[in-house]
């Protein structure tokens, strides 16, 4: 399934202009506080009623305001998980889990069931409570896990991590990604946390003041340098695929990509999976010659295809290593010093550990 | 003087509490329905529709009774359509619940017009995105939520009807036994000198009954309101 | 002289009429608070301006007095009046009180609407005289009482009860009813309405006022209102 | 009949008028503390303080007006108290705004109790750490949120005492010019033969009167509303 | 100015019963959802009665339940910024800015300024605006401008800058830091964001499930390998302090610290100032020789000091270069590889882009 999306509005200090296509899995809608996002989903879940809005999903045209076509939300099977939890104050935990499967007669016919969600969201101690009682966090598990129960055919997440501790925010993660996986269900994905879209997003829209300034696959938009200046500096780094190669004794998990042999923290994948690392530019060192007696053990052979100065002291190289496309943030003192110009052959040094878990994803 | 009541004070006591529920009853779906469409709708003529709403309070009670009698008096259409279905009115202690919930109704909306308005519509909205209609949402958020002040404008209804006089006895006179309830009662005791120790006996029975009937309604709200604060 | 003369709500037309008949003889203003007997009774006790009281029923005028409140010898019987037995303009023929079926007939399964039975004059008077007619517990299962005469009344014009017994006075008016017998006065405490002189008020203003009261042009507009006059 | 109104209506209808604004204005500030109270605070004998606030509309309002008659007649203490500070109500225009304000206060009460009890406590907390005291959470934050239901109660006793009848005439009388609100006027002619018309007509003007007050209200709660949504 | 505080409360799933002083400065409250951390805040604001609490402000002591001392919050002078904005809704954004400063009478004495705050914050084209037309992150932001402004004595902040995009992060932690090092207010700061803490705290706190599970200096606690089981394993990372020594005309800036020359992206600070830096233990190699060629800029001469295998395939290296303690988080296989133990002398890589600009800030 995919959605296309066609949305104008004009508010008082924003005109919202926004088109995308967000195929199946996860697009990620990013961009700065007050960029438009929140809009985006209102719009797509029916909550807000724009001056102009097309959308369809698959092919068959959910929304057309030209032709005074606007399905109420509850017509629209889109789960929508809010900024704020929203959770139903007067009923339990249980209750607000099960509400829309109730609503939409999945309850009766068997096909939500509790069990599997509350585990994973770490929630089922609480069923008994009321939201008053929550904390913020717990608050956020629930409505994550109300919007998944209710069966929709899209989801939109907006912001749905945010309020959680690392610890929760990377259980979370593999459910969402298995949700991908599996579901086939596109998911627009609202965050401004980088390891997730890049772990997440099969696809992603940036937005800036009501306008989309960079779209594409994940791996293009987040490893593009020209689309960095969008995103927040700090954030650029390369999305790549890779096979799983063996599973071995220390721990380590020994893949096929990007030109050589990686080494990474045991993942929980059996070998011949595809998986897709995102590599943060700032994570990855380039050397001239191959480093001996290094702690890293992720030296890929590769060529430098081209090196863009910041506005600062610093420097995107876009390298090749394989097929492969992989971002090094480094001074521009070292581009000097090591005279890294298009077609060098060079190495790339990536500490396995420095893949973050938070940045690895299996392929969607 | 406080002697406990005789049988035909219980009688009264009785009437009066059997007309007050029957009033709470007849006006509280209407009562919703008119508060959640000045609430959350947005129609053509609404604010006609909200001055209709209040119209028993502004108009002197005896003319709403009056009205009343012109409506569904033995002689009306109405009045004789209800008659043929065997649920007659006039004169009987079921129009005196009609009469007290007419007058009871602008009351009761208005208290639960507010507590609809005090719903957050995020809640109605989220409520919408997981499949619910509206009147799914109404009937599992909106109105659960609203509790407390439906609670409250049941409770406003049901002591105005116990207090009602000039719409109750215009419409369906003073009938002792059928719609004799306390006011009236306590008028006819009123009316004639030295009567002011039977009406004072009434007054303290109508005071216990509503003090009852108040504490009751209290407790029910404060827990629905603890329901909803969680805990 | 201008005068504050507390009245029984039905006299409201006549001493309207009568107040324009003292302005024209007198150059005074009447203010007329009209409400019921029982209310002006009490709001004299406690104290309300007034020069003039005229009550509905001798009841109230014996409070105020025993409170002292009424002038010396001003209190006189101003009016009278009988009770009629009306029925719907469209059912006007007549009915003979002295036959003892004859108006449970004509309540049928409807209604015989009076005043407070109790509570009200009209309503007192009327079963005193149907208990001496005999008729009482013939049709007091019928009965349905309003809080005054005029919405006893009201009942049997718009047709929620067939008859009715109200004042000859209220019955003159309105054109919905029909007047179909005459209740025999001897079957009741004679109905009077007492007027006197307030202790606290402008007596003198007062007894001028109660004197014009008992005037030829004062005692027509009573008698055009169906009002009778003690004595004649 | 429907011509416009005569120099004698029109000074019924500025009575009525006056009277209403004036019960409206005594009512307020004591509605609004004792729904402040009822809403948020908590104090032995909170039950029977309710009980009380209620006890207007429970009673008949002949009683009410009765219970008036001998608290502030013009030989009573209090009476005689408020007449030597210069503010006699006895038989007076400002009586009846006193009996259509005690008759009106326990709906004020209620309205404006609902809508102090939706404002988000966390917002008061949030005013408290910044340094509000109690009376300031209360003028800041707690009544410019609730006021949607404030302007509803205010609403609710202006209509209540535009149609106050059985409290006002027992306690003030129906004395023209000064007590005769628009239902005296009303029950004055339904008194006498052939009264009806002009009793119409006042009924009619009533509604005229009411509904514009209502019409204004409900702009001025609309735009409160609109000022707390935001935009 | 301090802050000591001892809490105890029972609630039905949580026991609460913590004690922990808060120096001068920023004392971080870390820990996961649920621990506990907001209800220490709403404890010290005054919001909720314990069954137990002793607050001192200074010496002086604010609540004492014990002693019946439980002062209502408007008498606390405890700005706190909540997890959730709860702006005003019916007051402009202006008027919500300067309630605190109305009701304290500080605008009277012309002791708050708007100009500065809204600058800063981003906010100053929002003031006309109500609550209800802002985005989430304009919401917080506005709701912290509140609390600076009504002149508070100690600062609560509950994860303030969670609904905020990276770049608005990095605009308002400098000013965070500002606050902190001017007003000399003790300011609590929860917060699940590593970066954040450690740039901003000078003692963190960790609670997990109500009780205090570490506690001490940033320094101690973030670099202290037994205390990372209470944080995230991904988190570690040493804080160090350096001086600046030059602004570089490339645009880099020249530390003297951690036993050796830093070369930073240009710091905004003048030569001589002390600033601190946060390492994660993930951006730091170990070379067994001084590496040539690559495009770090940072080699440390540095001394193995322990080395602490971890659950996984990785293991936390403590180094000691000159007076600074780093760690590193290399793999098993390369401890292994490079015959890693205590006093071996190595180099300490570490790239000069990969100290984030979240992770650099003005000694406190
Ligand atoms: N009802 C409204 N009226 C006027 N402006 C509005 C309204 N709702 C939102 N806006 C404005 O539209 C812009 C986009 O808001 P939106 O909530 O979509 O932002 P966002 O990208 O979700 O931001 P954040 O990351 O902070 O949540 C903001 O500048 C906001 O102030
Ligand atoms: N009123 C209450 N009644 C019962 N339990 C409560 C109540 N308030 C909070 N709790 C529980 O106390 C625990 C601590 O809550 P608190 O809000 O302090 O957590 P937190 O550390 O701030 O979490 P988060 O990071 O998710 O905001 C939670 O398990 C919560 O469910
Ligand atoms: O308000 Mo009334 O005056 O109930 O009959
Ligand atoms: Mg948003
Ligand atoms: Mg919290």
């Amino acid at each position: 399934m995919s959605l296309s999306v066609e949305i104008a509005h004009r508010f008082e200090g924003l005109a919202l202009d926004v088109a995308f296509d967000a195929p199946p899995g996860v697009t990620a809608l990013i961009g700065r506080s007050g960029a438009g996002k929140t809009t985006v989903a209102n719009v797509i879940a029916g909550l807000m009623r724009p001056d102009r809005a097309r959308i369809a999903l698959d092919g068959a045209v959910l929304v057309d305001t030209a032709a005074g076509l606007w399905p109420p939300p509850q017509a629209r099977r889109v789960g929508y998980v809010f900024q704020e939890a929203r959770l139903f104050p007067h009923l339990s935990v249980r209750q607000n889990l099960l509400y829309g499967a109730r609503r939409r007669g999945r309850l009766r016919e068997g096909q939500a069931e509790l069990g599997p969600v509350t585990d994973l969201l770490g929630i089922a101690a609480l069923l008994a409570r009321r939201p008053g009682a929550l904390s913020g966090g717990e608050r956020q598990r629930v409505a994550i896990g109300r919007a998944l129960l209710s069966g929709p055919r899209l989801l939109l997440l907006d912001e749905p991590l945010a309020a959680l501790d690392p610890a929760r925010k990377s259980e979370i993660l593999p459910y969402l990604e298995r949700l991908r996986d599996q579901s086939r269900l596109p998911i627009l994905y609202v965050s401004h946390a980088m390891e997730e879209v890049a772990r997440l997003a099969t696809t992603v829209v940036a937005l800036d003041a009501g306008r989309v300034v960079a779209r594409g696959s994940a791996a293009e938009v987040l490893s593009d340098p020209g689309a960095v200046p969008a995103l927040d500096p700090g954030t650029a780094g390369a999305v790549i695929e890779a096979v799983v190669e063996a599973q071995e004794a220390d721990g380590l998990t020994r893949l096929a990509g990007a030109g050589g042999t990686l080494y990474l923290p045991r993942l929980d994948a059996a070998p011949g999976a595809r998986v897709r690392l995102r590599i943060e530019a700032q994570d990855v060192l380039i050397a001239r010659d191959r480093p001996a007696g290094l702690s890293a053990l992720n030296l890929l052979p590769a060529q430098v295809l081209s090196v863009h100065p910041g506005r600062g002291p610093g420097a995107l190289v876009r390298l090749r290593a394989g097929d492969a496309i992989l971002l090094a943030r480094v001074t521009q003192r070292s581009v000097a010093a090591l005279g890294l110009a298009p077609g060098l052959p060079v190495h790339a040094v990536v500490k396995s550990l420095a893949v973050a878990s938070g940045n690895i994803g299996t392929a969607g | 003087m406080f002697a406990p009541p005789s049988p035909a004070e219980w009688e009264i006591l009785a009437l009066s509490l059997r007309v007050g529920l029957l009033a709470v009853a007849l006006a509280l779906p209407p009562a919703l329905l008119a508060a959640h469409a000045l609430a959350r709708w947005s129609f053509p003529g609404k604010a006609l529709f909200n001055g209709l709403v209040h119209l028993p309070l502004v108009l002197p009670p005896v003319v709403t009774g009056y009205l009343l009698l012109l409506a569904f008096g033995p002689q009306a259409p109405l009045g004789q359509a209800l008659d043929a279905v065997g649920l007659p009115i006039a004169f009987r202690w079921t129009g005196a619940a009609v009469a007290a919930a007419v007058m009871a109704f602008p009351l009761m909306v208005r208290a639960m017009r507010l507590s609809i308005e005090a719903v957050d519509p995020r809640l109605e909205q989220a409520a919408a995105t997981l499949g619910a209609g509206r009147p799914a949402v109404v009937l599992t958020v909106t109105l659960p939520l609203a509790l407390p002040g439906v609670v409250a404008g049941a409770i406003l209804g049901f002591a105005k009807a116990l207090g009602e006089f000039g719409a109750t006895i215009t419409f369906v006179s003073n009938i002792p036994g059928e719609t004799r309830t306390l006011p009236l009662a306590v008028y006819a005791f009123l009316q004639v000198p030295g009567g002011e120790g039977a009406a004072t006996r009434m007054v303290v029975l109508a005071v216990v009954l509503s003090m009852g009937a108040l504490l009751v309604s209290e407790w029910v709200a404060a827990r629905a309101a603890r329901r909803v604060a969680g805990a | 002289q201008d005068l504050t003369v507390l009245a029984a709500a039905s006299l409201g037309t006549a001493l309207d009429e009568i107040a324009t008949l003292w302005a024209a003889e007198t150059g005074g203003t009447l203010t007329l608070v009209l409400a019921g007997s029982s209310a002006l009774a009490r709001q004299i006790e406690a104290g309300a301006p007034a020069d003039v009281f005229i009550s509905a029923s001798p009841a109230w005028m014996d409070t105020v007095a025993a409170a002292g409140l009424v002038a010396e010898g001003s209190r006189s019987d101003l009016l009278t009046n009988s009770l009629v037995v009306v029925a719907g303009a469209a059912d006007a023929a007549p009915l003979d009180l002295a036959d003892p079926g004859a108006l449970p007939a004509r309540i049928g399964d409807g209604r015989l609407s009076l005043a407070l039975i109790e509570a009200v004059p009209a309503g007192i008077y009327a079963r005193q005289a149907l208990a001496n007619l005999g008729l009482w517990d013939a049709v007091a299962p019928r009965v349905v009482e309003s809080d005054n005469v005029r919405a006893a009344l009201a009942l049997v014009a718009v047709g929620a009860a067939p008859v009715g017994i109200v004042y000859a006075s209220d019955a003159v008016a309105e054109p919905r009813v029909a007047v179909i017998a005459a209740v025999p006065p001897e079957a009741h405490d004679p109905i009077l309405y007492p007027a006197a002189a307030i202790a606290t008020g402008d007596m003198a203003g007062a007894r001028a006022f109660l004197t014009f009261l008992q005037s030829e042009a004062a005692a027509a507009v009573f008698r055009a209102q169906g009002f009778g006059l003690p004595g004649g």
